[in-house]
């Protein structure tokens, strides 16, 4: 048989519902090209911290033999070594989402936009809230993605009277969203906002809203572009006016690239960067993918 | 006389509120053997303790050579010579022999074990002692017996200036306890003070030049030994004469009908092809020397160990026992020889242990805690076990009392047949005189007894015949006359009766000797 | 807690053993002082309502964990097992949706399989322990990476959301209640109540403690130590499965992060109830108060803004050791 | 064999025994053919040293919890305290390079950082564990917590990383090895090689079985359990100091996620390596073993990519299993 050209596609497993979309779009990918090029091989691997992950790169490279590389870097700074090991063992490397710290090593950079995502985010709310109200915030995992959109929202509400009441970690999970929530409401008689930050917290913070009753009170701003969350911005729920985008579908758009530089030698841009697009009602239909699990 | 190498003035010792010694004196001179005798929680074991530094007297001086003992922590007493074997053992399960001999003391070579000489020395202690165990077992592996001598060589491989031994022979056969004899005798002869307790007056009598006698925690009596007769030590413990220790016989009715039947049980690695019958109304003494498989073959029966072959029938018909739930639904209930390790939970309180093997005889769906603590009341009572409190962890119980609830915890099933594996381990003579009529108030009920024990005079007393054993077969059955101390130690040592070395061993209808074959 | 439920109470005499029985409820109580000092809403009737309803799965997770421990065991598998048994509750009852019609029937089967779920689980656990003969550290280790893969892969990666008709119907099981006590408070007092009994009443929560203490003592005591074992292992399974039933209609979603960390909360208000980690003494009522402690520690720090969120974990991490060092360092055992 | 020397014989350890004392060399040897069935590149000395030289954090760290598990405790505080470690490390050093330059001291100084408090934490989670008289499930519950919380604050919620010069020198620690053997897998190795002669040829390997078999007779037999616990915990966190000292060099970064659920996958490698949970009887060999076992899982893993990824936890769950049961399972032991 001839000679199959290999992409590696390491990614972070399934430990949250981003993460998980990030899985499912991969692999819906990985089906679609080797359908695609009957001569091309992906070999997606996932691992659950960075350490995980530098592992994953080394099998990759001395065992599977790869050509080329897909990563979404569980974080920057630690995988920017791996990742230079890589392009060192002569790979094309493909990053996505999160930048490395020496971008010089990458060959291709798809990436959303963190700092773009809080901006969009804050842009929202004081546009909704007219420059001022009470609003709590509930974080992600600590780690520099978090950071990045938070530090930058705060940055957008500078100066505005838009007052942050209280901030926790709600570690991208729907249960947390929800305790959060529910000591949030018991804590603060007024609350005008959420900026829940992404839509599994947003779910669980919606359940809170809902059992408190305060519906009325208050509007939630999740971040991602889940398909439950879209629904409902379509739908013109109140609660939810609108989401911004964070879509996990772009690692499928850097593994189509990437298999067709491989594979046709197309030629190729080097940046591609995903905007943190605003879903409104008026182009929620857009964004709306019923068969994804995320 | 000369300045006593040990010595106790006055002591007292309360456990909370409950005062056990009150004001005792004691004394230890150099190359003497002194006896502390006196009934199941006297006072012995906290007194051994005591003197060895493991407890602090609430009030009171022990001195060694004069000066006040240190009590800054336990090993204090040790490096000024003072050395206890504990009643308890005192071994840590999941080591070896030879990590348990030099626990604490370990030798060493620069910084690591020297692993070779303390397996030598282990070796050589343990050849002292006459005791075949290997130094790398578990002591998890082994039988309690030996388990004892590993207790006694640790406190041999010490630097022993007074040696205190809490009822070493108890678990010992006498082979066992006549070679620590002649230990105690060398000791003593290089000028080692010995504290000894036991509750066989016997070797009170033969080996110790005093004796010390306790009662309900005060100082009764000292006198030389030579002054004293077997008769005067119990009496001065119990406080009244012990006359007649075992009941007359009564045997069975010649047609006492089969209540159990084994034939050619193999328990591998320890009993061959042994068989028996045990008859209503029977006490069916098991003799043997060490290691003839008397508790394997009683544990092998009762599906507590591995059984390769064999049958049982119960009443005639046949009995299939897979686990000890089997045995105890056809009314077979067994006292363990290990009273420490799988008798009894040390931790929980006498309650529990005593209800936990018949624990569904307490309600049907939930443990009625009044019926048990009624049935706590009348054990208490029925096997006169001394405890000041109810509510105390069973560890907290004196070694005789601890064995008596055990005892009243086997008979917690109502059974007809009881397996009973040295019954009187560390029971005082007195106490030892009601289980005896106990057991034969049992058998003459209509009850059936199995007697395993090592104390000859016991097996004599009390059993109608006897089942010898030697080096997991049955080497003979012994009735009537027969049952004698001369004839029994010549079938357990092979002068008489079955060859060890023949193939299939006794079955009952296979042996020329066959003495079971009544009519 | 009547004294006959809680037999241990009665009996103890020693000042020492009655600090280390009532320990946790001490520390319960300084718990809550703490928090009415930190925010006066603390004790309002709706947080206690929420802090006891969220206190529900793991404290009823926690109560088989208690007979599991008790035992000599130990189940790292709870969390996945209940973030498994809820996928799978869900996709059979979506997929019967649309045979049976959206309707209390639906859930019956829903709540059956997941019933099923944990006391198979239960079982392979359990039979893997005794007639494997392994640690149950390490079997429970592996089922809990089977299971939290298995749900991972019905969902593929994502989350499996409950059809909304059914969840309409079946969301007050988390969100309706009697008197103003919530279901899940209900089904937990109920889950307490019966363990309780279980462990201190029946035959079975003694054989529990005496394996615990002595597997040779049990087995001498006629004791079938691999069925007590099997059966505390299924009855804990059992309890991740009342667990999934009143965690569902909370969001109607189970993905492969629902129950992450569980077993660690489970374990954790067992021992902070005052059970031993090595076995042989039970006690369930201080595993109530243990899963609302760690309940209680999450909701006070969300109710002051006065710490920075990256210090949660240190105050959470100190009140905890302190709460069990008071309640033990002063009990002068040796 | 005459029936004489028949009870002899049995007191020999058995050949039940053998295999739990081989069982886990077995396993390992049947998951390397595993490997090589599944891709021969599996056996290549380069995918070999990886493997090996991966293994060395989680192994190290093992080795430290070999003691603390054969003396009867557990400690969970190890992956949150690695990252801790490893956090303050490069801060340290970062703050260094303007007074000293970027060089060897700098990093000596670091090394010495992160070893001083790898003894500071062992040291306090024994004293809470010893003076405490708490659980050591619960102490070290608690100060996971705490480190981790910590180390969360000081990277203000986002990653730490190394000065860039500082990681130029001190990379080669992880990446360079001589005679082709990498740096941790020496370290690995010699750690291993003291722990072992620590474990089985000093009196205090001897002790620490001695008090996870029974405290009451470490005591009676004169042994401080109170010190031999501490130092118990303290080899522990010199061991966690000692394995950051390599992963620094790897990634030269630390953040909130470093070392997550490292505590589990050391526990489980001492278990798999056939140490009782329990206590009482520690195998340092068995832990490396049961180390490189759960790094060849990973590694298997990834040469095939035959599998869904979200049932990589499944197969990882299946062989643990396996592999422990077919070490075990075999051991007619009663
Ligand atoms: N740690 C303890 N706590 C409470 N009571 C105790 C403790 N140790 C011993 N006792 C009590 O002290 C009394 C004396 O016990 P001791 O063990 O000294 O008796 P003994 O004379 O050795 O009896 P035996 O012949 O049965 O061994 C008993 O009533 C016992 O219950
Ligand atoms: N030939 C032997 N070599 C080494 N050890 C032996 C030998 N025979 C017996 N033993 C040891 O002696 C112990 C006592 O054996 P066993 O329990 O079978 O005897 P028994 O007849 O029940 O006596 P007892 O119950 O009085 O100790 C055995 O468990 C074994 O450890
Ligand atoms: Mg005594
Ligand atoms: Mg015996």
């Amino acid at each position: 048989a001839q000679q199959k050209i290999k992409m590696g596609v390491s990614i972070p497993a399934a430990t949250h519902g981003w993460a998980g979309g990030l899985n499912w779009h991969a692999q819906q990918a990985e089906k679609r090209l080797e359908k695609q090029y009957p001569n091309l091989d992906v070999v997606i691997v996932t691992a659950r911290d960075v350490g995980r992950q530098a592992n994953d790169l080394e099998d990759l490279v001395s065992v599977q033999r790869i050509d080329a590389l897909v990563i979404l870097p569980f974080e920057s700074a630690p995988m920017t070594d791996p990742v230079r090991a890589v392009k060192q063992a002569g790979k094309f490397v493909t990053v996505v989402d999160r930048g490395l710290t020496d971008p010089s090593i990458q060959d291709l950079y798809v990436a959303g936009n963190n700092p773009q995502m809080g901006e969009v985010s804050a842009r929202f709310m004081k546009e909704k809230m007219g420059g001022k109200g009470d609003i709590v915030v509930l974080r992600g995992i600590p780690t520099v993605i978090d950071n990045q959109r938070v530090d930058a929202f705060m940055k957008e509400i500078e100066g505005t009277q838009i007052k942050v009441l209280g901030m926790q970690y709600a570690n991208w999970n729907r249960d947390d969203g929800f305790k959060v929530m529910q000591d949030f409401l018991s804590r603060f008689p007024k609350i005008d906002a959420v900026w829940a930050q992404d839509d599994d917290i947003a779910l669980g913070v919606i359940e809170a809203v809902k059992q408190a009753g305060r519906e009325k009170e208050m509007f939630i701003l999740g971040g991602a572009g889940m398909k439950d969350m879209i629904k409902r911005v379509m739908d013109k729920d109140v609660l939810v006016p609108a989401d911004v985008l964070y879509p996990p579908a772009m690692i499928a758009e850097a593994m189509e690239i990437t298999a067709r530089h491989l594979v046709e030698k197309a030629p190729i841009q080097k940046e591609y960067i995903i905007e943190a697009t605003l879903v409104t009602p008026e182009n929620a239909a857009k964004y709306y993918y019923p068969d994804s699990p995320f | 006389m000369a300045e006593p190498l040990l010595a106790a003035f006055g002591v007292t010792k309360s456990f909370g509120p409950v005062e056990v010694l009150h004001g005792v004196d004691f004394t230890v001179q150099r190359g003497e053997v002194h006896a502390l005798v006196g009934e199941n929680g006297a006072g012995k074991s906290t007194l051994m303790k005591i003197l060895s530094g493991f407890h602090r007297p609430t009030s009171g001086a022990v001195r060694v050579d004069g000066r006040p003992m240190s009590f800054s922590g336990i090993g204090a007493a040790e490096a000024s010579g003072v050395v206890l074997i504990h009643q308890e053992f005192n071994l840590a399960e999941h080591l070896t022999v030879e990590e348990n001999i030099f626990l604490g003391r370990e030798l060493r070579r620069g910084p690591f074990l020297d692993k070779r000489a303390m397996n030598e020395r282990s070796r050589a202690i343990l050849a002292e002692l006459d005791c075949p165990v290997d130094p790398r077992a578990r002591v998890r592996d082994l039988a309690v017996s030996e388990r004892q001598m590993v207790e006694i060589a640790k406190a041999m491989s010490r630097e022993v200036r007074v040696l205190i031994m809490d009822e070493p022979t108890a678990v010992l056969t006498g082979t066992e306890s006549a070679v620590l004899f002649g230990l105690i005798r060398r000791l003593r002869d290089q000028g080692v003070g010995i504290v000894y307790t036991s509750h066989k007056l016997d070797e009170v009598r033969a080996i110790t030049d005093r004796v010390t006698v306790l009662r309900d925690g005060h100082h009764i009596a000292t006198r030389p030994t030579a002054e004293l007769t077997e008769d005067g030590i119990a009496q001065l413990m119990v406080g009244r004469a012990i006359s007649d220790l075992f009941p007359a016989k009564t045997p069975p009715a010649p047609d006492a009908p089969v209540v159990l039947e084994a034939r050619g049980i193999d328990v591998p690695g320890w009993v061959r092809g042994a068989g028996f019958d045990l008859r209503r109304g029977e006490i069916l003494g098991f003799a043997g020397l060490i290691g003839a498989g008397r508790t394997e073959l009683a544990e092998g029966l009762l599906g507590l160990r591995r059984r390769t072959a064999g049958t049982l029938s119960r009443n005639g018909e046949p009995l299939r026992v897979r686990r000890l739930e089997d045995a105890v639904a056809a009314g077979i209930a067994y006292l363990t020889e290990d009273r420490k390790g799988k008798g009894l939970l040390l931790a929980k309180g006498l309650q529990p242990n005593l209800t936990l093997l018949a624990l569904d005889r307490y309600g049907r769906v939930f443990v009625d805690e009044r019926r048990e603590a009624a049935a706590l009341e009348r054990a208490v009572t029925e096997f006169d076990i001394r405890v000041r409190t109810l509510d105390v962890p069973v560890g907290s119980l004196s070694g005789g009392n601890q064995q008596k609830l055990l005892l009243a915890k086997t008979m917690q099933v109502d059974p007809d047949i009881l397996i009973v594996d040295e019954p009187t381990r560390g029971i005082d003579i007195g106490t030892k005189q009601q289980i005896y009529r106990f057991l034969h108030e049992f058998a003459r009920r209509g009850g059936s007894v199995i007697l395993i024990s090592s104390e000859m005079p016991e097996i004599i007393g009390l059993s109608h015949r006897v089942v010898v054993m030697r080096s997991g077969v049955v080497t003979g059955v012994l009735e009537g006359d027969e049952v004698e101390e001369g004839e029994i130690v010549r079938y357990a040592t092979g002068l008489k009766g079955r060859t060890v070395d023949g193939l299939k061993g006794f079955t009952p209808e296979g042996d020329a000797h066959d003495a079971v074959g009544h009519a | 807690m009547t004294p006959s439920v809680m037999p241990e109470a009665a009996r103890k005499p020693s000042s020492g053993f009655d600090l280390k029985l009532y320990g946790p409820f001490l520390a319960l109580a300084a718990l809550i002082v703490l928090g009415t000092i930190v925010n006066p809403v603390f004790l309002s009737p709706g947080n206690i309502g929420n802090v006891l309803t969220r206190t529900a799965f793991i404290g009823i997770i926690a109560v088989g964990a208690t007979f599991v421990i008790t035992a000599g065991g130990i189940d790292l598998s709870v969390g996945s097992l209940a973030a498994f048994a809820s996928g799978v509750m869900i996709v059979v009852m979506n997929a019967l949706v649309g045979s049976m019609g959206a309707g209390l029937p639906v859930i019956l089967v829903g709540v059956l399989v997941a019933l099923g779920l944990g006391l198979a689980a239960g079982l392979v656990n359990g039979l893997l322990v005794t007639k494997g003969r392994m640690e149950a550290f390490i079997v429970t280790l592996g089922t809990m990476g089977i299971f939290r893969s298995l749900v991972t892969y019905i969902a593929d990666g994502g989350t499996l959301s409950l059809n909304s008709e059914i969840r309409t119907i079946y969301r007050p099981v988390y969100y309706g209640g009697v008197f103003g006590i919530s279901y899940p408070i209900l089904a937990f007092a109920a889950v307490a109540l019966v363990g309780a009994l279980i462990m201190y009443r029946t035959r079975f929560g003694r054989h529990c403690a005496a394996i615990g203490s002595s597997e040779d003592v049990a087995r001498y005591s006629a004791i079938n130590v691999d069925r007590v074992k099997l059966l505390a292992f299924v009855l804990q399974g059992i309890c991740v499965a009342i667990a999934v039933v009143i965690y569902v209609p909370r969001l109607g979603s189970a993905s492969a992060t629902t129950g992450l960390l569980w077993e660690l909360e489970a374990i954790a208000a067992v021992i902070i109830g005052g059970t031993m980690l090595k076995g042989g003494y039970g006690r369930i009522w201080g595993t109530v108060v243990g899963a609302v402690m760690l309940t209680l520690i999450d909701n006070i720090l969300n109710l002051t803004g006065a710490i920075s969120v990256y210090l949660n974990g240190t105050i959470q991490g100190v009140i905890i050791i302190v709460a069990v060092l008071l309640q033990r360092g002063t009990v002068a055992r040796r």
